[in-house]
């Protein structure tokens, strides 16, 4: 079965390491906030310029003055701090910052993300996706791994503008966990109950499959 | 008072000055800390043809969005611009002129223009549309693409307290892109919740010297929240 | 404590992992703000071969001076080199090499190998033995030089509080380089003469947040006063 | 007569104007402090990172964490802000600073000027002097028009190394104050009693000479 939002949500959080600064986009990313484990402890990096993100508010402690980068209000845990944009994206393009992850559109096995950007479609712009993909050195890009229709989003080469170039290792779709080295996918991980068959028929890039390529545990 | 005395009496005398095909650098995160009441004079005056450099433009009616009621902007250069139909529909038409740029590129150029570093190299964007044209260059076995500072006529900012010589301190993430915009614009012009006395504000604890300051008010702010998110207790 | 507890028990450990011929990035200006005592530990250490990137080499027996007693220090990037005997001596006899570089663009270039920014462009030094054999350029009809980025395996730097979470406040001017000196190693360690506990600082008044600091100590300070000027009452 | 180092300061500091946020070399430039107009308030940068620089402490004022740019212990005035290094010299290099002051061996027609190293002497190193002449718009240069043997350090072209190219147009010196503009000075005022021929003979570089040169008033 391919995972789920919570379950994607899961994985990513099982890569969070006691006193890691991490940054998650909008989206799943932003869920994993909900699975770290206890005996883990991660501050929440937010590119608007706020260093330990906490939960959103009660409804009395709301603050305009307190969002966080969807501009969805927030608050802040014991030991926050707070800066300017400027400080904010010299600590994410000074690679200052563990675990980035984020949302794409395509990634290929180059390591190059696409996700900000359909052409033909509305564009919105890149906001700090491509600060964020240029800086970071440990990403973990999270997508489903096929569209409904069945086209893989893993591909051989991007077809959409890039976010980013050469950027991306590893990449959590639905059905799997996978490192991308040399120019090649490597299966680390399938969904419980996924066939390596199945990642194999919708994944376009040149995909290698260990001997042995365990099932997630959650 | 002072030549320090920065504070001006009205948001007319605070625009003064401004005029048509100007550029002006503009501080807020959404509309976290915009300078509400200086985007709405700038409304009022009809300046047009402006080029606006500022994270996002603002929504529907309210922060840059209302600049775009009277089609006052010409370029916007932003990272981010969506959740606002007046500049989809004149982006799509063509009479709004939009400049992508990454959101940590942005906030650099604007400190660049105000510390006097011409351009910087940054790997945001290599290899991306917004590395198209710019020069490539590598570091140490990587590559880069050159970026230039960004310098307006105006600066727009908006800051929690402070006193009358401009010295500035921002309130959490209400400083975003506040602090780069006033640096870099040649006229800097701020709107404060509170102005304190001299000497009121601790030097270690302000935010923004006010020697990047030149006109300096007191507003009164709506602050509109765009995604009102809570727990239940 | 959490995996964000900063605090090491020892200057040894402090210091651990320094070898010979690294290259670290200190704060301080003169003798103010200094590391005084991770200085002292790399001086007990014997670490040979360094290479420095300070404003100033401290003076004979004190700061950075400390380390050329035992010829230490191998290279350094210094602004200013004055009030130095021994310096004067290591450099006249080629014993010391020294890297003379303007002190903005010092500041400029921790800033950036902190930040990701490999190198960038200024006005200081153009025309100048400083500018020799640097890439010269021109924006909007002005010369400019092209200026790279430093890192250092090591930062030492000195605060004046910190939270147990390494979020650091500075105090007056011993704040000088101390902030970029601290973002450009690849250990940063910090040395401050008060600890508190996490939640103390306000998050808005922190100078610089715990992110970039690895290693943090409680120190007591000697603080010697290069030039003791008074006026009389 | 020559100007006493006084009169050199007395000089400068009628240059300021109310409002000026001015940074001030060592040396006479620093004196130029004690003659502030009584109508005018300037607010002193400290390029350590001090804007709003006081006189020097009382004896249990003295404080080894507040010091200026010679190393100096002094007090902050009301208003007073500090930033670090790297904020002082964005203030510096942007060109945030009215009026900067500082002192020179040599200076000449073309606007370069040399002041930080005799080659063969000691080299101590440029400090921010690099800096404040690339940043600022507005310089003034104190310096002695010429050496005790009568060489003149107003040159065709400076021999010293320099510390900044084509970035001088103002030179106060303790015979006269003169602008420098396409390639040649410009006598503008003459200390009391100096003679214009005496200035034109210690005058390397070009000189213009108007018709009507003042005496310096104090």
């Amino acid at each position: 079965m391919a995972l789920t939002r919570e379950q994607l949500a899961q994985r990513v959080a099982q890569e969070f390491q006691d006193g890691y600064y991490v940054n998650l986009g909008i989206g799943i990313p932003t869920l994993a906030a909900n699975y770290i484990p206890d005996d883990v402890q991660v501050m929440l990096q937010s590119e608007n310029g706020l260093l330990g993100m906490g939960p959103f508010p009660l409804d009395e402690e709301v603050d305009a003055d307190l969002i966080n980068a969807g501009k969805q209000t927030v608050t802040m845990i014991t030991g926050a701090s707070l800066f300017s944009s400027a400080e904010s994206f010299a600590m994410i393009r000074g690679g200052h910052v563990d675990l980035t992850v984020l949302g794409a559109f395509e990634v290929d096995c180059q390591g190059n993300i696409a996700s900000y950007m359909i052409p033909g479609k509305l564009i919105k712009g890149m906001g700090g996706a491509m600060d964020l993909v240029a800086g970071a050195d440990n990403i973990i890009v999270t997508m489903t791994h096929a569209s409904k229709s069945g086209q893989s989003k893993l591909l051989a080469e991007c077809t959409l503008p890039l976010t980013g170039k050469g950027c991306i290792d590893r990449v959590l779709t639905d059905l799997a966990f996978l490192d991308i080295a040399d120019g090649k996918f490597i299966l680390r991980e399938r969904a419980p109950g996924v066939t390596v068959e199945e990642i194999i028929g919708l994944t376009d890039g040149e995909l290698i499959v260990p001997d042995n390529v365990p099932e997630m545990v959650f | 008072m002072s030549g320090f005395d920065k504070v001006v009496s009205s948001y007319e005398e605070a625009m003064a000055g401004l005029e048509d095909n100007m550029t002006i650098i503009a501080g807020g995160f959404g509309l976290c800390g915009i300078p509400e009441n200086l985007i709405k004079e700038i409304k009022r005056r009809g300046t047009k043809g402006l080029t606006i450099a500022s994270n996002n433009a603002g929504i529907d009616g309210a922060g840059l969005g209302l600049l775009l009621e009277d089609k006052q902007i010409k370029k916007m250069i932003a990272s981010y611009v969506g959740e606002n139909a007046l500049f989809e529909a004149q982006m799509m038409s063509g009479e709004l002129e939009v400049e992508l740029t990454p959101q940590g590129t942005l906030a650099e150029k604007m400190r660049a223009g105000g510390a006097g570093i011409p351009a910087f190299y940054t790997a945001t964007g290599y290899g991306t549309p917004v590395g198209e044209g710019k020069e490539e260059r590598e570091f140490d076995g990587r590559p880069y693409i050159l970026e230039k500072a960004i310098r307006g006529d105006f600066s727009i900012a908006k800051a929690w307290k402070a006193d009358r010589f401009g010295n500035l301190m921002f309130r959490k993430t209400a400083r975003n892109f506040n602090p780069m915009a006033v640096t870099a614009g040649k006229i800097a012009v701020v709107e404060v919740e509170e102005i304190v006395a001299v000497g009121q504000l601790d030097p270690d604890e302000i935010h923004l010297p006010g020697i990047y300051v030149n006109r300096l008010i007191k507003g009164t702010f709506e602050k509109i929240i765009e995604q009102r998110t809570v727990r239940s207790a």
